[in-house]
């Protein structure tokens, strides 16, 4: 088994992803935007901001994704996250994962986004009303 | 040692980073005391934040040497 | 709530998504690319040939959505599916779930899929060799 | 009624299509009688094969009628 290649970039530009280019040994690509809703916690709101201690956030991001990736073996794995302000409907995070087969795709994707939620370190630190 | 805070715990110590003179390693409780000591209002974050060492997070019996970097890491939410 | 809305596409041509564009009630949008490998059952391949029961196909896949949208709702799907030749690399199946939350849209579209893969009318017929 | 044939049923049957004139309507055993009837070799796909009738998935009880859709689903491969 080759490593799966893991690409993270943690910065302010805006996230947009051109659509995924599969290899001749890819057969599952899945990929995951998590966006800006104009609502929090029941209040109208215009975006929100993104705080990240950067190099830990990376370091974590890598360790959850290669842990994830023995019982899921996948072929590369995109993570973008924003920091600094995010507005309504744009992307805060995109992730992209290739896989041989679907179901290693979805687990490390979904694997992933529960693990980030616990242990990465950045945050919402700001609503922009 | 140099202390990072992030979010809630930025704004609680009102800066982003400080340096710690020791001349020993602390145990993370001993600078728990040191920061609270510096800063009370960091006692309501303390239950719910985690501290890192050298951007891994500290153990209960992880030792933290003068050089180190340290972060307090309240509860995260990205995504 | 809202229904969800679906839209299914069946058809030769190349599927090339733009990228997902969220909505301001949009949380979380969930992709899957389904894509030509080049080698199927240890066999090197130039493609796949895909035949289906359109009518058909359409009507199971929007039960099916139907069906997954009550304990996972959502807030559309849109699938596309190639028939007729489809080359390595080329993507035969793209589906694109919008939801206001991560889980809902991970459940629906894993669900999708594996109904996909035992009810709805459409075949590999042909390997491109 | 009008029976389609996909995948590999219509390499079997060598046709994707045929006209069945039925008086009356039939059971799904009826029909997958008069099909054998007409496509022997299709014996090797019924136990895998599944019969819809106008679209939709037959059950054992389903009656098929003059002018109905039926068609012929071997195990499907989608995806």
């Amino acid at each position: 088994m080759t490593a799966m290649d893991i690409a993270i970039r943690i910065s302010p530009d805006v996230i947009a992803p051109p659509a995924p280019v599969a290899s001749a040994q890819t057969g599952a690509v899945a990929t995951f935007l998590g966006t800006i809703r104009a609502s929090e916690n029941g209040e109208s709101i215009r975006g929100l901001s993104y705080e990240a201690y950067q190099p830990m956030a990376e370091s974590v991001m890598r360790d959850i994704l290669t842990a994830l990736a023995a019982p899921h073996p996948c072929q590369s794995v995109l993570v973008q996250h924003r920091t600094g302000p995010v507005l309504v409907g744009e992307t805060a995070i995109y992730i992209e994962v290739h896989a041989a087969h679907r179901a290693e795709a979805f687990a490390l994707l979904a694997g992933f986004m529960d693990r980030l939620k616990q242990d990465v370190p950045i945050w919402k630190t700001d609503v922009i009303a | 040692m140099t202390v990072l805070y992030f979010a809630q715990a930025r704004r609680v110590a009102g800066r982003a980073e400080e340096t710690i003179a020791a001349d020993a390693p602390l145990t993370v409780d001993q600078l728990w005391a040191e920061l609270l000591n510096r800063h009370p209002d960091l006692a309501a974050l303390r239950a719910t934040s985690r501290l890192a060492c050298n951007q891994q997070f500290a153990q209960t019996d992880t030792l933290i040497h003068p050089g180190d970097e340290v972060a307090i890491i309240p509860p995260v939410s990205g995504g």
